[in-house]
């Protein structure tokens, strides 16, 4: 009988166990993620709220005329109960209206005219966090592959110079401050050797062969931050199986040391390197501040810290919200990943 | 395949003077000393030993194999002419796998918990080159089925972790055929499964050395389970060889003082204590408990009771509820229903609603030493807290006290005192644990498995010491146990359980005398003995398909 | 109305700058634009003015032709550029002009220039292009102060939408413009300036707020021109080939303005205290690497037509200083100076100095570095005691009336003083340049005396550009970047 | 194109030399088991590692003896790289020699396990401690002091714009670099460490809360934590920090800051005492602690706690790095340690714009290098101690 008809006893002895018990795992995480951003949304909103001073006399100054500053504030619906401005905000980010940016607000209504030209959060995000999803993705690519193979080659040559020189040097680009490597690579890639931009500005409509080389440093120096990690847990994940009795078996069926690393290590080692994965990619999209000032990086990091600056409550808001809302998805697709990539929650009893 | 004549004469595996060490922190300790080893085509050597012994490392120095931290230093290993200590680990890959294969200890470890059965099974014939996929798993099938596994067709493509221990363990053996090697090396095949599926898997394993004449090491430390597969003996006791002899030779007549104290350990007894005088009050009364973890009901209306100054071992396969019972006596998980009573008083059901007294009166002895001993506090710590903490005493008083009791346990107090636990052996561990319990000064002592982790010596020399200590203070046990052996030498009464219900109990006497509940009676048969004619005689008596779990099948 | 060229201009080419002073809440409303960045993108680029001061620095037209005033320099009408169409098509006129005027005066508006335009009384259209302001009282500048950069021209009735889009009369239209981080636009097809200025085909202004990033992107060549460069590495960026330094000297000045309605700084010993413990020297040698001079806390600088050079120095007199503070009354005296980098390039380094320095005086100053971005709008005219920078004006007048006038929205120091107001309104009026002299020196002196901030230092704009771009060789002294108005004046050699 | 072809030849000759390398190894060693069981990646990763090796030895030679300076100024990173590595490289080969030979028993020991890499980073260690403590003694000038030369180039050289009186040369306004350098170590070290200490006596008691109690104590905790963890460490940082600069200035901000950094990196040290809490408290140990009636106090303490130290002890080093680099990054960002306090985050900001040039004045432009170099030193030397600590703790003899 052929593997597939067999698997299709077997699949059809327990279609809905399998599917019921993964599902519920996930219906479960889900809920909990939803919980959480509703109490980061809470936190957030607490926080962004005691900033010092509000938008209105942020932007105003010193010439601001009680009046003025009221009209803002009402303008901008800042003089309401803070309870009450949360339920909106949430009812409004429920609904995906995010609000709209004070800044962008700004003074045309004083013009005599009614607006209706602000622009909204998500409109003003959107193409930021599509640059910085890029930044990261293009990090993610350079990054991963490179950090899974060299944690492999590293554990299935433990002890060896080669894991030896790869350690001390993950572990030492791991310990550089971001701006530091960002300045390193600045100097030898594009000061030194003028091979790669320094300056990462990106916009929309960029053709894609220009956007990947302006990324590229900003790429680099987030690779260097990221693989270390990456690589030791990959590096750890699979040693830590070698010492294992089905290792020792494989070995003892005289499979080749790469085969038993890659077919019977790697595949129980998932889990811990999804998640370290997942990791790293959230800090890709959230921790990124530092390098895009270095190479003026127009993505969310950026944004978040001018707008906290300004006291640009929905921009802020919004931002922390997506921050939030990446890393549960990244954890929530952690833990998904490492349910299925598990054949005993998979295949249960 | 070899006729019956070049049988004896081909050496297939010869090692010579083999000197092994292993290494820990800095330095090489030695392992094996200097044994030499000779199997012929198709000829079975039984390698026993204690544990620690190196009878795992020797059977892996067959192989050419040797594990991280260890090396050969001295002799040859010459399998079927090659010489495995020079030879590059290329070539070594052709051989492994391929003309010798390797069953391991637990299948359950040792199958990859991420593939099927049958890819694993696969792996082998394919990497060495010897079969394509497709004919591969066919062969595998037929295995299985000359196996006497269970849907042979379809069993392969289950995970590791859907199968039972006992077919995982027959799916093993029959992965080390897959390329039909010349050498086979079992080590400690059976050692992880219950007496009743131990049985099953001795049978085809015996049953397929003998089909294909393979050769093969077999390693244990059960006698009477090598009793039954083994043409010869060798006994190993510290790295050294102790003797090696044909296995009906060794049985009847061994010529060393440490194979004759192997022998002699299954012979102690205790004596048969007068009955319980009717209407006694019990140390602890378990009334009709029935406790579940969550929602699933594990214990279902149990009920017995146990006297001053009794054993009562509680016998039953693993995950028939033992433990659980013992936890509902102490109250780690209260019952849903029932209840428990200490002195003919009833206990609060929640360990945290006892009071102190109580608290103190029933305590308990773990399996594991290892994990039942906090690793960072001295045996005087261990011991003297619960010193301190029931009794009150401290300073002078209370090392006096510790040192009393380490007295009982028989550990010389200056010299283990302030020892680590992993500074003792498995045996001083348990014994410490011991004299923890006894330091609350208990009425009844819960004992589950507490001798299961240890080698036969070193067990019977703990049991020895809680049967002493019970004539002496008069105490009552809760035995848990599997071994039947343990249950004869040490019981009072007998409780036999079956997937959380009690099926039999009475006086030790009863139980082992036909007639019995079924489920008792095949766990009593189950149980190897040192004739070497056992196993065929039990095979013929009821069938090779009413052994191990087809036989608990058929009984419910 | 561009200086003559020297060489010959080539039309073509993609000018890339790489500037400072950007924010995400910038806007094309130029009644909001205070710093660099949108100061070069709409008033150099996208926007017209009435007048415009050329690179040799007397005053053209821009979109009005001429002007002309009554003797009282009370009326003034300006007759307007014809043909002259914004970026959406729509034609110049007198209507625009009065209704971007009346922007900065609208309810609730708060303009920079306000207290310009609140001057005029009277608005009369008497022709399409031709328009007749009628001022409060007579200012002899006012053609002067229509070249701000405030006061932009609008589409009437479509300002709201000129605003969010940036709709102009400008040489270059808006392609793009991503707040905070990038600029793109496009010389229009026909021009009235054709032929006179705007040689590229188009413009990208790249925001890089952080200075090593600039000067790296002019380096690496990602960008043909910067503005201010760090004066920390001035000598060093001047080694590179490819690289020149655009230095002029121009009224841009450091200062240190403190809230004189506050305690301490409400005291104007206190205040003299402070001006006497800050080495000028010092700060001009390390501050700006001797890019500059020495400053006398008077904002009009050498460049100004009134400027009093004979007025005594204050000068770094510890003993004085201390002095100073006994008299007030105080015992010893401690302050919070808020700096940042925005404020300026080594503004921080700078209040550090000053800390040393004033220590000597037995002054405790406690340097509270500020967080850079929205340091304008927290700190400045917020904080008691901050750095700031000011570009400086063409006109004496203009200077005062942004930031000395009593009430005006950018006098941040709140210094208030009856005669300087005074004299302030008396010379705004006078055509007499004698009398009008005495005047501003005696304001200049009662500002470098009495008021409330303190000017250690004038910086010279240097910017920096690469070796591919030429210009006329007059360099406009008003604003960085050539007056701003690179894009106009300078075109790829 | 040609560079191309260049590349592939070079390969190409590197794999030839591999090959040729395990052959004649297999011959003259008579089929040793090192050449005899060696992989062909294996003796390709040797070739490969000896040309690198041999192109960095003739880097070095050319810089340092054969090409004229103006040439040689181009590899000045090269070099000082090289002269660093081997310099600290012989320093700690020496300070290990040292440890095996003076000390207690057990001291020896650890040092002779000890590998290079540890003993480099126990070396750097107590050399910053040292610094740290007695920075004010150390120090040639104060960490304020302003003097007249500024922006003196490093090096001490004054045919290069140095001044022997200030070895690494002074900042843009005049003060001592060296006096700050070391005074950034009390400041940024002092400061990192009392912000980890507060993180793991909160994180870890709360943890281990959680990991006896379960329940609901540990529900709230942990959910606590999930929210607090999905904020961004750094923004969730600079947002705090931006509220508390409304009530608090200056030290007081410093000190706010410690505390907000302490509270978000709590959350991790939550999370780790939690998960090594609940694998201690499944031991039977605890479970006989229990039904001997113990309370809370004496099972957190006494049972677990001296359990627990190793993984702490390794997640302590982490941490340490983790709040010494955002301590710096948020220096970088200007809400960090508030001037004029000397700080290695500020001291690189400051001096960044240096970097860019380095193809002209190699000296001039290493001097921001300097501050990032000691955060980054100091950060490699806790790794790879702690790397060192995690695999003793870890019972891998590899
Ligand atoms: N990898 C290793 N490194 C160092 N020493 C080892 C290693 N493996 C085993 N040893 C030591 O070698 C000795 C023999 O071990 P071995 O596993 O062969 O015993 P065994 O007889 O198989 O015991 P068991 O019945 O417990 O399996 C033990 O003392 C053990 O501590
Ligand atoms: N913590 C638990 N949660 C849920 N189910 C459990 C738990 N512990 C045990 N069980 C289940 O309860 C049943 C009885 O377990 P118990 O530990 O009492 O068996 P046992 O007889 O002691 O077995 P063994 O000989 O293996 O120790 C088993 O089916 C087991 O799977
Ligand atoms: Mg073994
Ligand atoms: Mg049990």
């Amino acid at each position: 009988m052929g593997e597939a008809a067999a698997n299709l006893i077997l699949h059809e002895k327990k279609p809905t166990g399998i599917l019921d018990s993964v599902l519920k795992i996930i219906a479960q995480r889900l809920a909990l993620g939803l919980l959480t951003l509703f109490i980061v949304s809470i936190v957030i909103f607490a926080a962004v709220n005691l900033l010092p001073g509000d938008f209105a006399q942020a932007i105003l100054g010193q010439g601001a005329t009680p009046e003025a500053v009221e009209a803002i504030r009402t303008d901008l619906g800042l003089d309401q109960h803070p309870v009450k401005r949360y339920m909106q905000w949430l009812g409004g980010a429920l609904q995906g209206d995010l609000g709209s940016s004070f800044a962008q607000a700004n003074f045309a209504s004083f013009v005599g005219e009614d607006s209706g030209v602000r622009t909204s959060v998500a409109q003003q995000i959107a193409p930021r966090f599509a640059n910085t999803m890029f930044l990261a993705g293009v990090t993610a690519a350079i990054a991963v592959p490179f950090a899974v193979t060299l944690g492999i080659l590293a554990a299935l040559y433990r002890n060896s110079i080669f894991d030896r020189a790869t350690n001390i040097l993950t572990l030492s680009s791991i310990s550089s401050p971001e701006f530091f490597l960002a300045y390193v690579l600045i100097l030898f890639l594009a000061v030194l050797n003028p091979w790669l931009p320094s300056l990462s500005n990106i916009y929309d409509g960029m053709a894609f062969s220009d956007r990947l080389e302006k990324t590229l440093l900003p790429a680099l120096t987030l690779t260097l931050v990221v693989t270390a990690h990456m690589m030791r847990m990959t590096r750890a994940a699979i040693i830590n199986l070698l010492a294992s009795p089905y290792i020792e078996m494989a070995r003892l069926k005289g499979i080749n040391p790469m085969r038993v690393i890659v077919k019977h290590a790697l595949p129980n080692a998932l889990a811990p390197i999804i998640n370290v994965v997942a990791l790293n990619l959230a800090y890709l999209i959230t921790g990124v501040v530092v390098v895009e000032v270095v190479f003026v990086y127009p993505g969310i990091g950026q944004l978040f810290v001018d707008s906290v600056k300004i006291r640009d409550i929905p921009v802020v808001q919004a931002c922390c919200l997506i921050f939030a809302a990446a890393y549960i998805l990244l954890n929530l697709t952690a833990d998904i990943l490492s349910i299925v990539s598990n054949p005993r929650l998979r295949h249960p009893k | 395949m070899e006729t019956d004549a070049s049988k004896h004469d081909d050496v297939l595996v010869e090692m010579k003077g083999i000197w092994m060490e292993g290494r820990s922190d800095e330095d090489w300790h030695p392992i094996i000393n200097g044994v030499d080893l000779k199997l012929r085509q198709g000829e079975v050597l039984g390698l026993i030993g204690e544990s620690g012994a190196g009878k795992s490392t020797l059977g892996l120095a067959a192989m050419g194999f040797c594990r991280d931290g260890v090396r050969i230093s001295k002799g040859s290993v010459h399998f079927d002419g090659i010489d495995l200590l020079s030879a590059s680990s290329e070539d070594k890959r052709k051989l492994l796998g391929k003309r010798i294969a390797y069953v391991a200890q637990s299948a359950a470890a040792s199958f990859n918990p991420a593939h099927r059965l049958i890819d694993q099974h696969t792996e082998a014939p394919i990497q060495h080159g010897i079969m394509t996929k497709a004919e591969s798993e066919a062969d595998g099938m037929e295995l299985y089925r000359k196996l006497r596994l269970p849907n042979p067709d379809e069993i392969g493509f289950r995970y590791p972790h859907q199968v039972s221990g006992g077919q995982l363990q027959r799916a093993m053996t029959a992965m080390a055929m897959a390329c039909r090697p010349d050498l086979i090396i079992f080590d400690e095949p059976t050692t992880a499964l219950d007496v009743t599926t131990q049985i099953e898997v001795l049978a085809s394993i015996r049953q397929i050395v003998e089909e294909f004449n393979t050769a093969a090491i077999y390693i244990t430390h059960d006698l009477a389970v090598v009793a039954q597969m083994a043409d010869t003996i060798k006994v190993l006791l510290k790295g050294d060889e102790v003797e090696e002899a044909e296995t009906r030779e060794m049985l009847s007549n061994p010529t060393q003082a440490y194979t004759k104290s192997l022998w002699a350990v299954r012979e102690f007894q205790r004596p048969a204590k007068p009955a319980v005088l009717t209407g006694a009050t019990p140390v602890i009364s378990v009334q009709n408990v029935t406790a579940a973890y969550g929602k699933i009901d594990v214990l279902h209306d149990i009920s017995f009771d146990i006297h001053q100054g009794r054993t009562v071992a509680v016998v039953g396969e693993s995950g028939s509820g033992k433990s659980t019972a013992a936890r509902c006596i102490t109250g780690l998980l209260p019952p849903r229903i029932g209840q428990v009573e200490l002195d003919g008083a009833s206990l609060p059901l929640d360990y945290r609603k006892r009071d102190r007294s109580q608290l103190q009166k029933i305590q308990m002895i773990y399996q594991m030493a290892d994990t039942a001993l906090n690793p960072r506090q001295t045996v005087g710590d261990i011991i003297g807290r619960p010193v301190e903490f029931y009794t009150g005493l401290t300073g002078k008083a209370r090392r006096k006290r510790v040192e009393e009791l380490m007295d009982q346990i028989e550990l010389p107090a200056d010299q283990f005192i302030d020892r680590l636990p992993s500074e003792m052996s498995g045996g001083q561990k348990q014994r410490v644990g011991i004299a923890r319990s006894l330091a609350a000064e208990p009425n009844f002592i819960v004992c589950d498995e507490v001798t299961s982790a240890l080698d036969q010596l070193v067990a019977e020399g703990i049991l020895r010491l809680l049967a002493d200590l019970q004539d002496k203070l008069n105490l009552s046990y809760m035995f848990i146990t599997h071994d039947l052996a343990t249950v004869k030498s040490i019981a009072d009464e007998v409780v036999v359980m079956k997937d959380g219900c009690v099926v039999e109990q009475g006086p030790k006497a009863e139980m082992f005398t036909p007639p019995h509940h079924a489920y008792t009676d095949l766990l009593l048969s189950s149980v190897p003995e040192m004739d070497p004619d056992w196993l065929t005689n039990l095979l013929q008596e009821r069938g090779v398909d009413n052994i191990g779990d087809a036989a608990v099948g058929k009984m419910t | 109305a561009t200086g003559m060229p020297v060489r010959a201009q080539q039309k073509g080419g993609t000018l890339r700058l790489g500037i400072a002073g950007a924010n995400t809440s910038d806007s094309w409303d130029a009644r909001t634009h205070s710093d660099s960045y949108m100061i070069m993108a709409a008033h150099g680029a996208v926007f017209d003015c009435l007048t415009e001061i050329s690179a040799s620095g007397e005053l053209v037209g821009e979109l009005a032709e001429s002007w002309e005033a009554t003797p009282d320099a009370k009326v003034w009408t300006f007759k307007l550029r014809t043909g002259v169409v914004f970026h959406n098509g729509k034609s110049f006129g007198a209507d625009d002009v009065m209704e971007s005027l009346n922007m900065h005066t609208a309810e609730g508006a708060k303009s920079a220039a306000k207290p310009i335009v609140s001057s005029i009384v009277e608005m009369k259209k008497l022709g399409e292009h031709e328009l007749q302001l009628t001022l409060k009282d007579g200012n002899a500048d006012f053609p002067f102060l229509m070249s701000d950069y405030h006061i932009c021209m609008y589409p009437a009735g479509q300002i709201e939408e000129a605003v969010a889009k940036g709709i102009g009369t400008g040489l270059y239209k808006v392609e793009a413009f991503d707040p905070g981080v990038r600029t793109l636009l496009s010389r229009v097809d026909s021009h009235y300036k054709d032929g006179k200025a705007g040689w590229f085909d188009g413009v990208e202004i790249i925001a890089i707020n952080d200075s090593s990033a600039r000067m790296n992107a002019l380096m690496t060549g990602q960008v043909d021109a910067v503005n201010r460069v760090d004066f920390k590495t001035e000598s060093l960026l001047k080694a590179n080939p490819m690289v020149s330094i655009l230095e002029v000297t121009g009224n841009q000045h450091f200062t240190f303005p403190m809230l004189t309605g506050l305690s301490p700084f409400d005291n104007v010993k206190v205040r003299q205290a402070l001006k006497h413990s800050v080495n000028r020297q010092e700060m001009v040698d390390k501050v700006l690497q001797g890019h500059g001079a020495v400053g006398n806390d008077n904002p009009i600088g050498p460049a100004n037509q009134y400027f009093a050079s004979d007025l005594p120095q204050n000068d770094y007199d510890p003993e004085k200083a201390k002095h100073l503070i006994k008299e007030a009354g105080l015992d010893g005296l401690q302050v919070d100076l808020s700096a940042s980098n925005a404020a300026f390039g080594g503004a921080v380094d700078a209040a550090l100095l000053y800390q040393a320095s004033a220590k000597g005086a037995g002054i405790d100053i406690n340097v509270v570095q500020e967080p850079a971005d929205g340091y304008w709008s927290n700190v400045w005219l917020k904080k008691a005691w901050c750095a700031c920078y000011w570009s400086g004006r063409a006109t004496e007048d203009w200077m005062f009336s942004s930031a000395y006038e009593t009430g005006v929205p950018w006098n941040d120091t709140g210094w208030e003083n009856a005669r300087f107001q005074e004299l302030l309104l008396t010379a705004r009026a006078e055509l007499d340049s004698a009398k009008r002299k005495d005047q501003y020196t005696e304001m200049q002196m009662l500002i470098s005396k009495e008021g409330g901030t303190v000017i250690p230092m004038y910086a010279n704009y240097v910017d920096a550009h690469s070796n591919k771009l030429a210009n006329s060789g007059t360099i406009g002294n008003v604003f960085q970047m050539d007056s701003s108005r690179m894009m106009e004046r300078w075109w790829f050699a | 194109m040609s560079g191309l072809m260049t590349f592939l030849i070079a390969l190409a000759a590197i794999a030839a030399a591999g090959w040729a390398f395990r052959f004649t190894g297999q011959k003259v060693t008579g089929n040793a088991p090192r050449f005899r069981d060696m992989a062909f990646a294996v003796a390709f990763g040797y070739a490969l590692g000896t040309a690198v090796l041999i192109w960095a030895v003739w880097t070095y030679v050319q810089a340092q003896f054969i090409l004229p300076e103006a040439e040689a100024n181009k590899y000045f990173y090269f070099v000082t790289a090289i002269h660093g590595f081997i310099l600290f490289a012989v320093l700690a080969f020496l300070f290990r020699l040292l440890g095996r030979a003076v000390g207690t028993a057990g001291s020896r020991k650890l040092f002779r396990q000890m590998p290079l890499t540890a003993s480099f980073g126990v070396l750097v260690i107590l050399l910053y401690t040292f610094f740290a403590i007695f920075a004010a003694w150390l120090a040639p000038h104060g960490q304020e002091q302003v003097f007249a030369q500024a922006n003196v180039v490093p090096g001490g050289n004054p045919a290069l714009g140095g001044d022997p009186a200030f070895p690494l040369g002074t900042d843009q306004i005049g003060r001592d670099i060296l006096s700050r350098l070391i005074y950034g170590a009390q400041n940024t070290v002092g400061i990192a460490f009392v912000t980890t200490m507060i993180a793991f006596l909160l994180g870890g008691s709360l943890g281990f809360l959680a990991a006896t109690l379960r329940g609901w104590v540990d529900q709230s905790l942990s959910r606590l934590v999930d929210v607090l963890m999905a904020i961004p460490a750094l923004i969730f940082a600079l947002l705090l920090i931006t509220v508390a600069s409304a009530w608090v200035k200056g030290t007081g901000l410093t000190i706010a800051m410690v505390l907000i950094m302490a509270l978000i990196d709590s959350t991790r040290v939550f999370r780790l005492a939690r998960a090594v809490g609940m694998n201690i408290v499944v031991m039977d140990y605890i479970e006989a602690a229990k039904l001997r009636g113990e309370n809370l106090r004496y099972i957190v303490f006494r049972e677990i706690l001296p359990n627990a130290t190793a993984p702490l002890l390794a997640e302590f080093g982490l941490r340490f790095c983790f709040v010494f680099l955002t301590i710096s990054s948020l220096s970088f960002l200007g809400v960090g340690i508030q001037p004029p306090l000397a700080d290695w985050g500020t001291m690189v900001k400051d001096m960044s714009s240096f970097i860019n040039y380095a193809a002209f004045a190699p000296q001039v432009s290493s001097a921001p290098l300097l501050a990032a170099g000691a955060i980054a030193l100091l950060t490699v030397a806790v790794n790879f101690v702690v790397d060192w600590m995690l695999h003793r703790s870890s019972g891998l003899k590899e």
